[in-house]
């Protein structure tokens, strides 16, 4: 065991998976000599070579596109789209394509990929480095969208996507990159897609984040407990869809009061998805409204700071809708 | 007759009984077409998009390729490209049924997007251009472990207009991929003609991206094989992609849920039934006196037969139930 | 006043928006010469000339690129999608370019651009011919969705679409094209976006609905209060996004217990969001869990007639669902 | 100096004062940037996208539009383009410090995101191709209404790989739109080199859609200027569009968040600063009489004080509050 951050542990899980399986490879724009923006697929290139780790062209249907055509031939591609915001281009070969492959050829073409998705605001990131983009996949059949946010779910998740025979969009979101380090096992593992976290148990309220506003929740119900004796269940559902509503109703079953937080713009979030899934199937448990918290209906955070601050949910906002449910 | 040397064996280094396969493969996708058509009109089928006109670019094209070894990428009219790997016209009624049997989907697809695991049939998709960037990928792992397979794919001239042909003649050319591109262009997409989607030509845009560009006849099966296994060769070779643009023209409507009387002239149609590429091949094959009034009529009613027992078959063929509209959304394992 | 069908409304208010204004202009596949493959552009090119009413290449994004390039070079354009299924090559011209060039630029820039968008299963549709692909684009603010399914209302929202200073994306539901016909003014008229309609009064459930499945759930509402004397508030949203959420809640809080359907997929599909904002702000109205109804969670509507059927939310479904929630 | 005829001017056709005028918008490019790195190492800007290579291309192809009439859709590297439009340093000093007059988003977007109604610069994005359709769309307009308008759009050779730039290549080839297209080539597309971006050539593919392609020495305003004067005048007469393909290199590292030594090797870039367009073309004006030591400082001077007045002034205007990011989604009316 060492201590890795995010960023860390999902290039050495990398490293891992292309070690032990032949056919797993990387590709996406500066993932090779440059080893990517941000730097998580340094190295590999190295290791594995200009064509197991290749630099694409700017095409990201293109991208996408041939790790499918990669797929079905044999190989495990780990394809990198460089910011969430860029992914449009691919969308069709996503949604259209890889996620329906199994089901329309009546199960016999499976796309086992991988894509991986730098998302979230980061400062100076404006309007095109910034968004959060899940909420335009978690509604496609055939696909798994997974947004694991700790170190060791990542790289043990990021194994279980390489694995698994279905394509899985994988959400790593760039401010929690370098935020925290935690201990991440040296030896083979895989966390199971699909399951959700209970970080906190608690009575009074639950809620359901992940990505950097989990860490900003956890702060918080540290605090509220310490400072109000008010106990929140934090729940970070790891995978987006599909969900682990089992995870999600019996922590709303048990406090009654649901809070669902995270940064994407809110109107037409998964926030809203998982909000509907508690108002129909827990609603006799429910001591207060479904509440959510997200960022405002603008196209996405400014690049000016002041702005950006604003746009993404802080400490503030998400202790005040926490006590505003806790009292209710 | 016997089996003889003749001139169009010499001239495109294929035996005589190559030359009555290929021109089986064009009637038996013909008839299945044009059998297609009845049932739909009959009311026994939904939906019907057609070969018709394109039998010589498909067959000779698929000639050569080596089922379950290659792989395609069809395009929805490929029927004559799926009978030459392997599929039969029992498929095709089961599919154009939607049977349970339909080994393409099970009768999730609409007739015409192939699929078949063994043959390397590639699951097709309706949104016109998506296989192009999906065959590089795959003619790259063939690359990445040095083995000699070849990936055709297939699309209309329409199909060249999207982002996803160009991304993938890039990709293909940068790396020297062993893909071909076969573009079958029939002059109309629905009611699009050529001058409205296609500025230049599409042959000539292979040399923009360092891949050799063919233009070929399209009604003409044996420059269209010709064509397709020197581009195979090449690309088995080492030697990359090849872009080979196949002329020709839609002899049906677009579909079964199209009026073509709106866009086209009878007299441009009529114009193009006199270069049918099946009645082409089939005086030629006369000309060398490889088929006759008899073994025409024995080929006619194998044919026939093959049909009959096809049409019946599916027709009895069972549904998929409604419940398993919710069936393999996700694979296991 | 004559009857027409949406079909034929939705054709009308095209052609006069053309006639009263030069700018405005159709573009798509097929628009042209054979009037559309639904033939709801039937007659315009001969009307207007090969250039006000343009076939294009076949390429979607091309056609909402170059009807932005357009719209901020003093044209109305309207655009049309062959069918949703193939809107995603678009979908980055749309989500990242047109609904952002007004916030982006500050409001310097403006894209005055309509969408049509065929969406909807129909017999032989099949997986890419039937999508209702609503939710992909009801989280994009800077742009409107709007989803009538009247033909009057169709033939005014359009007229307010064509108008509109921002992108709309105008979504027609096929099944409903030729399945009614009501009575359409002929005057001008507009009828604003952005505004829900209460179709049916009543004070036991409310349902939310639209397309083909309002078309139903008035059916069986007629039937309930005929019947059972179950009376349903039937709440049509026109606009999907942003929702006008007041009507929503204002029947909400008037019935206490919200069903809403739709043909989408269920999960992630616009009718959580509803749903969500149902339980955040009519919480302590509602006496009932807040339900939705939709199609299965694969991929589409398939081929075969047995399981398009099946995949379609029928009447059985829509009254069982009902009654459920009449009776909770 | 008097003004007189000079070689350069007479091959360009251009007068001596138009000649030192490009030069003072290169300048003025290359120090606004420089500017803007120390004030992004100073910790004073967030962001730095750089010109620095480029500006013969930008300056020399905008020299010959008309601001305000014609359109442009430039990309985040064209500083050049947009001063000698007629933005000021005051303008992208106010954008780099993310200000609220800055002209092009009141600091919603980055830097190099250009936007000005009143220049006919139309909002550039981030997501890298997304201007060609758009481009396209802008002159089917000038075309539709019969009016000269040319526009004149920009990227770099990576921005060719999306599928965005073939369908407005294609479209524009169809109607013979007044459209240019000006890829910037300066050999990386961040870290990857054009061998693994291009296949082929981008000049060598205008020839397919039946357009004019002109490759040219991006270092050489001149030369630029005149192939950038040719297309628009072409564009005006209703001869259509041209692929210009400018030649250069990126001087600077991708931008300020790129460490450009994880992929280039020094001696390359030391070889390409030999062969810096802005040194070039003072040679050039030395050479021919236009420039000497005591005007060269005089407009060196004049632009330090420019660039100075810009910073400070920048700096002390305010921010956008952080509520005003609700402002401006919908627009009314
Ligand atoms: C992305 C996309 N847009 C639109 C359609 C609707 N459509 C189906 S076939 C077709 C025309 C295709 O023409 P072409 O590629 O020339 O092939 P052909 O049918 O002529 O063989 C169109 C517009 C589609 N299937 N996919
Ligand atoms: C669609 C898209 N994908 C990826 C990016 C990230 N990105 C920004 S610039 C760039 C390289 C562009 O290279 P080139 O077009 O050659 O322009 P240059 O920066 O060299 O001038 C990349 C990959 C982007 N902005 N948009
Ligand atoms: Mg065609
Ligand atoms: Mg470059």
């Amino acid at each position: 065991m060492t201590t890795k951050s995010l960023l860390q542990a999902i290039g050495e899980g990398l490293a891992e998976e292309m070690r032990s399986d032949e056919s797993v490879m990387v590709l996406g724009e500066d993932v090779g000599r440059a080893g990517g923006v941000f730097r998580v697929t340094e190295g590999l290139q190295k290791e594995f070579g200009p064509e197991r780790v290749m630099d694409t062209p700017l095409a990201e249907s293109l991208i996408v596109g041939a790790a499918i055509g990669l797929s079905v031939n044999g190989m495990r591609p780990v394809a990198e789209i460089q910011f969430a915001d860029f992914i449009p281009p691919a969308f069709d070969q996503i949604v259209n394509e890889a996620a329906r492959f199994y089901y329309r050829s009546n199960g016999a073409w499976s796309c086992p990929l991988t894509i991986r998705v730098p998302y979230g605001a980061v400062h100076g990131g404006a309007l095109y480095h910034s968004q959060s983009v899940e909420a335009w996949f978690c509604n496609t059949p055939g696909l798994k969208v997974v947004a694991p946010t700790y170190p060791a779910d990542a790289k043990g998740m990021l194994k279980s996507a390489i694995r698994d025979p279905n394509p899985v969009l994988f959400l790593e979101h760039k401010r929690t990159y370098r935020l925290i380090k935690e201990d991440v096992p040296e030896e083979d593992y895989a966390v199971p897609l699909g399951e959700a976290r209970v970080h906190r148990e608690g009575d009074d309220i639950t809620v359901v984040a992940y990505g950097l506003v989990l860490h900003t929740a956890l702060e918080v119900a540290e605090k509220l407990s310490g400072e109000q004796g008010i106990e929140v269940e934090v729940v970070e559902p790891r995978t987006l869809y599909p969900l682990d509503k089992e995870t999600i109703l019996r922590s709303a079953k048990k406090t009654g009061k649901v809070l669902i937080a995270s940064e994407a713009n809110l109107t037409g979030s998964v926030s809203g998805e998982i909000a509907a899934v508690v108002a129909a199937e827990a609603f006799e448990w429910l001591d207060g409204p479904v509440m959510r918290l997200g960022a405002p209906d603008v196209p996405a955070a400014a690049f000016a700071k002041p702005m950006l601050d604003f746009f993404v949910p802080g400490e503030m906002e998400i202790e005040a809708a926490m006590l505003e449910l806790a009292r209710y | 007759m016997a089996i003889k040397e003749t001139r169009a064996g010499r001239e495109a280094h294929l035996g005589d009984d190559d030359l009555l396969k290929i021109y089986r493969y064009m009637l038996l996708a013909r008839r299945v077409d044009e059998r297609s058509w009845v049932l739909n009109r009959q009311g026994r089928a939904a939906f019907v998009v057609s070969c018709q006109g394109h039998e010589a670019i498909q067959v000779g094209a698929a000639y050569s390729l080596r089922p379950g070894y290659d792989y395609v990428y069809p395009y929805y009219r490929d029927l004559g490209i799926t009978l030459t790997l392997g599929q039969t016209a029992r498929d095709q009624f089961l599919s154009l049924l939607a049977r349970r049997e339909d080994p393409n989907s099970a009768g999730r697809q609409m007739p015409g997007h192939y699929s078949s695991r063994e043959l390397n049939i590639v699951t097709a998709s309706a949104p016109v251009g998506v296989q192009y960037p999906q065959a590089a990928g795959t003619a790259l792992a063939f690359k990445m472990r040095g083995e000699d397979g070849v990936v055709l794919t297939c699309g209309g001239e329409a199909s060249t207009s999207g982002g996803d042909w160009h991304e993938a003649m890039n990709f293909a050319g940068i790396h020297g991929l062993p893909v071909i591109f076969l573009i079958e262009n029939n002059s109309y997409a629905i009611s699009v003609p050529e001058k409205m989607q296609i500025a230049g030509s599409i042959a000539g845009r292979a040399a923009g991206y360092g891949i050799p560009g063919v233009e070929v006849d399209g009604n003409d099966v044996l420059a269209v094989y010709k064509a397709a296994k020197e581009a195979f060769e090449r690309a088995r070779g080492g030697d990359g992609p090849t872009l080979i643009e196949a002329k020709t023209y839609r002899l049906t409507a677009h579909s079964s849920d199209d009026d073509d009387r709106r866009y086209r002239e009878r007299e441009e149609i009529e114009e193009w039934r006199q270069r049918d590429p099946l009645v082409r091949f089939e005086r030629y094959l006369e000309e060398v006196e490889l088929l006759d009034e008899e073994n025409k009529e024995e080929i006619e009613a194998g044919i026939k037969a093959e049909v009959d027992e096809a049409v019946e078959y599916a027709e009895s063929a069972p549904q998929a139930s409604p419940e398993e509209a919710l069936d393999l959304v996700y694979a296991e394992g």
